[in-house]
């Protein structure tokens, strides 16, 4: 491995260590939080509602943001907070919305499941599955009408491959030749079901090709091979040549919500994906450089720290907030 | 009489359709592993994958292909997880379900049940927490119903799988955990509102969680020399006039409650109702027409408490 | 003053916004040949393809798309053709489109203007004849408009098109050809109702093309000695709320009337309302909750035609 | 030519030639009957409301139907009348109802644009493009489990596979290996748009075989290649190997809406289109055979003028079935 290449790879380390630390802090902050397989709200956590985890999927989203620049857009997912800190956004913020207070990136407003970042160019987490998809097109579609240069990554899930907005935002892409690289972050789960059971075919892959969207396949634990392969795709993306797909393939470690047990899974599985964990690879090849990754930990566990020591001394919105942001033809008719 | 949840009374109701008649299937997302609240537990072990299927995420898909079922001889149970996904399914359930029985000239039937979980589910944000009853009660062709607790949820369920026509079942999101008596043979008509507590002084009417908050307005009421009718309306479409409408006259003053979104809401039907009918004072009680936000401030914005129905009932005879 | 139809009076509106503002963009299906109705007729050609969209048939993308430009700087208009295909875009109306800047805390807008079609169309039957507009009325976030008139297609698609909130443009598809002067510099501002026949035995509020029938029962009613004043809503969110109670606060009697279903339909809310703050009588006529027929008897049966108005208005005030 | 495949040809021929006496008999008796396209509505004439003719397109109807049995189960489009009549629909039913008479198929409540005759199998034309395809996906889903034998003929435009069902109906249709037929019917045209400028990838046969649904294009202007590939395709399906896709690549000869000019068309294109109309090169195949089809034209026309006479005698269905066959629950309460 060259100079270039390590010093990649330790930044891409440093990334995934961070998300990492994030997620194990919402999820020690989330205990008891919603209601759902079998439990119910105790009310004393700090994160509340469904807290969707991306522990264990770090690589796609350091690999693919890496490629980004600050004014290109992204859309994400339910489990947005890797794609969001990946971006640039600044996790003390992000701590902020999860603990639903008013310093955060959404003033509170959203929560875990719209974490956003417009600042970064993030356009927003979404509750409902593949909805992204087209407003990535959309935003793809407006970079190039204003010549910007702007491009648009577009996250979704291996479930949402199975939805009718997959298809209508891929073909509007490929017709328009726009400026987005879709990433399937395939995690092998939807929910409780493992997604394979219920999707024919190939997967997203295939069905991008059958529309002339070139795609390219790649392990979603190995963050090296998530960037190159998408500083390939988006080179191409950035020379005019249209939309992209990437299928990065990983595996969901935690339970669907924070809350999920996961006890559908054989606990073989979970062991042998564990096994294959990003940053346990990524740290063993920098261990083989001479690169100890303790002190990247350190440091990104400490950076989580203080924010989530931030979020807890944060207020929470004034009531009044309630009532702002919605709409200013009709504001203040609320009945 | 046995004691269970909200959720298990569906469950229980749902077993006993699929044990009588072979034409109920239940298909959805997750529904293989019992529903992520438990409200398909052990179903697919009794009834096989055949009868329990599990669906893509593809809300058009499920939609539409329950209707296709229903149109060839199946009583689909269509599980949409919460109202909001549903709107993914919109087309299929006013264009597809509601219309295609007339737009054919009757040749077929849609015996469907879908259920879209409402209501505002804490900490779950805008896109988990709507409540979208009136639209459907705007639809020709769909019944609507909403119940309120784990014996009606049985009941209810039990006559929407019977009644032959596209049944939006809307069940309340907070009310899974709820525990009742729930008498399993107990039998309910569809379009049958229900007093669920006498009172002289002010009619109250509501559905769904809401009533419970209603309840305890009137209990508030009360203390205060203030005798509060309380109607729980139970099915939305076809509602109960003659039980409305009677208790409103017998009262001479009416209030609507629900936690929806009061602009627009079906409190307005049921207000401009008993407004055109009777001519006596009458007021509602819903939501300011914002979306539902994560932060704890945010959200109570959003609920409908019993003081606000307290305030009104206070309005409507001084107390 | 020049005169055009309907259709026209949009396409030059839009036409002028598009040349005042670059960010201004249009997209549908078959918009580039001018739109089947020709409510885009020579824009393709003036703006280019880059300007005015040709889409697939994908209406969810569609509305999904516009939501992403309206958020990176653009102001797209989006067409739906008839508000019935609009369901299939609806998670994209009302989760994405009305909730983007609420959920994210502000953080951006979506100014938008859906162009959605509602009305009873000459034997279209049940899925192109549909009136929606209490739908997007109960939805926080989304501003509605429905002009009644050439003029105010002008002048409300240019207000709509200005106030940078998403919009739910319902144009009438009767109306398409409807012809009359209009005034290219005439402002409006939305949410802003107009008296277009004054009166004082009766306040009627109507809105888009029930207007003209209500204009008519009108007309009867003063031959039976019945003073009519006749409230055009033009914009259902926020809808002029002083104008509406002033005027019935003078005559002392309400009637709304309107082409959509009446159950549930935004008659209601007017109606409610009405009889919250005035305790004045009140009525509503709305079209039954039927599904739209094809033959013409049936057609008829969904109609909401002058007469039914009259008697209603009689029944207010005996005449 | 052997002689099994000339009487084929033959039947085939006369179900082609009773949808085109039937379309021409429509188009007649509808001029002046929309507002679109620069028209308005007279009032006159006996077929009103929108009114989307198969003209040019009758050899996939004709060659598909003629593989399905009566209790097999066909979902159609906005432009359904062949399909309809190739089902086996009452051609007297068929047009009352599009002269909106209470002797039509749907006894004046749905008109051409939702034809439907259940006694066939036929559930119906669909005003919503690409709404066919889940509800047929859910009947073949219900055959599957009732063990019943049935097949579901599954027609959609070349418009269609740009919505969102189509994915999610033919991703379902395999994961669930069910019996159905999916029938792209390529008219090259969706409205006033020439569907390959909105159409990214190879098209419907590309997209299903990204599903792993096999698929078959044929010339959809010659209506034996067209029911060779149904019958094989059937074939498969009956046997239980699951949903198979037929793209059939014909022609929209009329407009989109009989009022529609079409003048978006290079007429050349028109004229090149006429030139492989399938009637006349199903005649020209059978004239080489010996076989004029004068006779079965002149007798196609004889049954559509009756049908056309007994619909002009028709009576209206009455006001009140404006309130009949809506739902049982709340009959009655219609405000
Ligand atoms: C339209 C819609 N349907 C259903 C859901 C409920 N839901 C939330 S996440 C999820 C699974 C999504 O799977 P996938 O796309 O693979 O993403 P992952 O959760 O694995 O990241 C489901 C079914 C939803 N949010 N939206
Ligand atoms: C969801 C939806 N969007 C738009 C329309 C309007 N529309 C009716 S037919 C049609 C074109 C359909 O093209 P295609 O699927 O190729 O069928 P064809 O008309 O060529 O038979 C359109 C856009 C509709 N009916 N439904
Ligand atoms: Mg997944
Ligand atoms: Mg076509």
């Amino acid at each position: 491995m060259n100079n270039d290449k390590a010093d990649r790879l330790l930044t891409l380390y440093r990334t995934m260590a961070r998300i990492r630390a994030f997620e194990n802090a919402a999820e020690e902050a989330s205990r008891g939080c919603v209601a759902a397989f079998g439990s119910s709200v105790t009310g004393t956590a700090s994160v509340r509602g469904p807290l969707h985890l991306s522990t264990g999927q770090e690589a796609v989203a350091a690999g693919v943001c890496a490629c980004l620049d600050k004014s290109d857009y992204l859309t994400s997912t339910h489990r947005g907070h890797g794609h969001t800190l990946a971006k640039g956004a600044d996790t003390t913020a992000m701590m902020g919305e999860l603990f639903g207070r008013a310093t955060g990136t959404n003033h509170g407003k959203g929560g875990s499941m719209h974490i956003a970042d417009f600042s970064v160019g993030m356009l927003g987490a979404n509750g409902v599955v593949a909805a992204g998809i087209p407003i990535a097109v959309g935003a793809a579609h407006s970079a190039k009408i204003r010549g910007s240069g702007q491009i648009v990554a577009c996250f979704f899930g291996d479930g949402a491959i199975n939805r009718g907005p997959f298809l209508e935002g891929l073909n509007w892409a490929k017709v328009y030749e726009l400026p987005v690289l879709f990433v399937c972050e395939d995690n092998r789960y939807s929910a409780t079901t493992a997604t394979q059971t219920m999707t024919a075919g190939a997967g997203a892959a295939a069905r991008a090709e059958s529309l002339g969207i070139p795609a390219v396949s790649v392990d979603g634990n190995d963050v090296l091979a998530v960037h190159e392969a998408a500083v390939q795709l988006v080179a191409e993306i950035r020379a005019g040549f249209g939309p992209r797909l990437l299928h990065a393939v990983t595996y969901r470690v935690k339970g669907h919500v924070s809350v999920d047990p996961a006890a559908y899974r054989d606990p073989g599985e979970v062991e042998a994906a564990l096994a294959s964990d990003p940053l346990r690879l990524a740290a063993t090849r920098l261990a083989a450089l001479g690169i100890d990754v303790a002190a990247i930990d350190a440091e990104a566990k400490a950076e989580i720290d203080a924010a989530v020591a931030a979020a807890l001394a944060a207020p929470y919105p004034p009531p009044e907030a309630a009532f702002t942001d919605i709409q200013d033809t009709g504001a203040g008719q609320w009945q | 009489m046995a004691v269970m949840s909200y959720a298990q009374a569906a469950c229980n109701a749902l077993a006993s359709a699929m044990r009588a008649d072979p034409a109920v299937v239940a298909l959805g997302e997750d529904i293989g592993r019992g529903g992520i609240f438990g409200q398909y537990a052990g179903l697919q072990q009794e009834f096989g994958p055949e009868r329990v299927i599990d669906a893509p995420i593809s809300e058009a898909a499920i939609m539409g292909a329950a209707v296709g079922m229903a149109l060839t001889g199946m009583k689909p149970v269509v599980e949409m997880r919460v109202a909001d996904f549903a709107l993914c399914a919109i087309d299929e359930i006013v264009n597809q379900a509601a219309k295609n029985r007339y737009m054919f000239g009757g040749q077929g039937r849609v015996p469907l049940v879908a259920r879209l979980p409402i209501g505002i589910w804490a900490a779950s944000a805008a896109q988990h927490s709507q409540s979208f009853e009136a639209w459907f009660a705007h639809i020709p062709g769909l019944v609507v119903v909403a119940p309120a607790t784990p014996a009606d949820n049985h009941a209810l369920l039990t006559a929407a799988l019977a009644c032959g026509d596209p049944v939006i079942y809307m069940e309340h999101k907070m009310l899974w955990g709820m525990t009742g008596e729930v008498d399993t043979t107990a039998t309910a008509k569809l379009g049958k509102a229900e007093i669920v507590r006498p009172g002289h002084d002010v009619t109250l009417v509501s559905w769904s969680k809401q009533v419970h908050v209603a309840l305890e307005a009137a209990q508030l009421a009360e203390a205060k020399g203030l005798s509060v009718e309380v109607i729980d309306l139970r099915t939305l479409w076809p509602w109960d006039r003659a039980t409305v409408l009677g208790s409103a006259a017998r009262t001479g003053r009416a209030l609507v409650t629900h936690e929806a979104v009061q602009a627009a809401g079906f409190g307005a039907e049921i207000a401009a109702t008993i407004a055109e009918e009777l001519g006596i004072p009458v007021k509602r009680v819903g939501a300011p027409r914002i979306p539902v936000g994560y932060a704890p401030t945010l959200e109570a914005a959003a609920h409908v408490p019993a003081a606000r129905i307290l305030d009104a009932l206070c309005k409507l005879k001084p107390c």
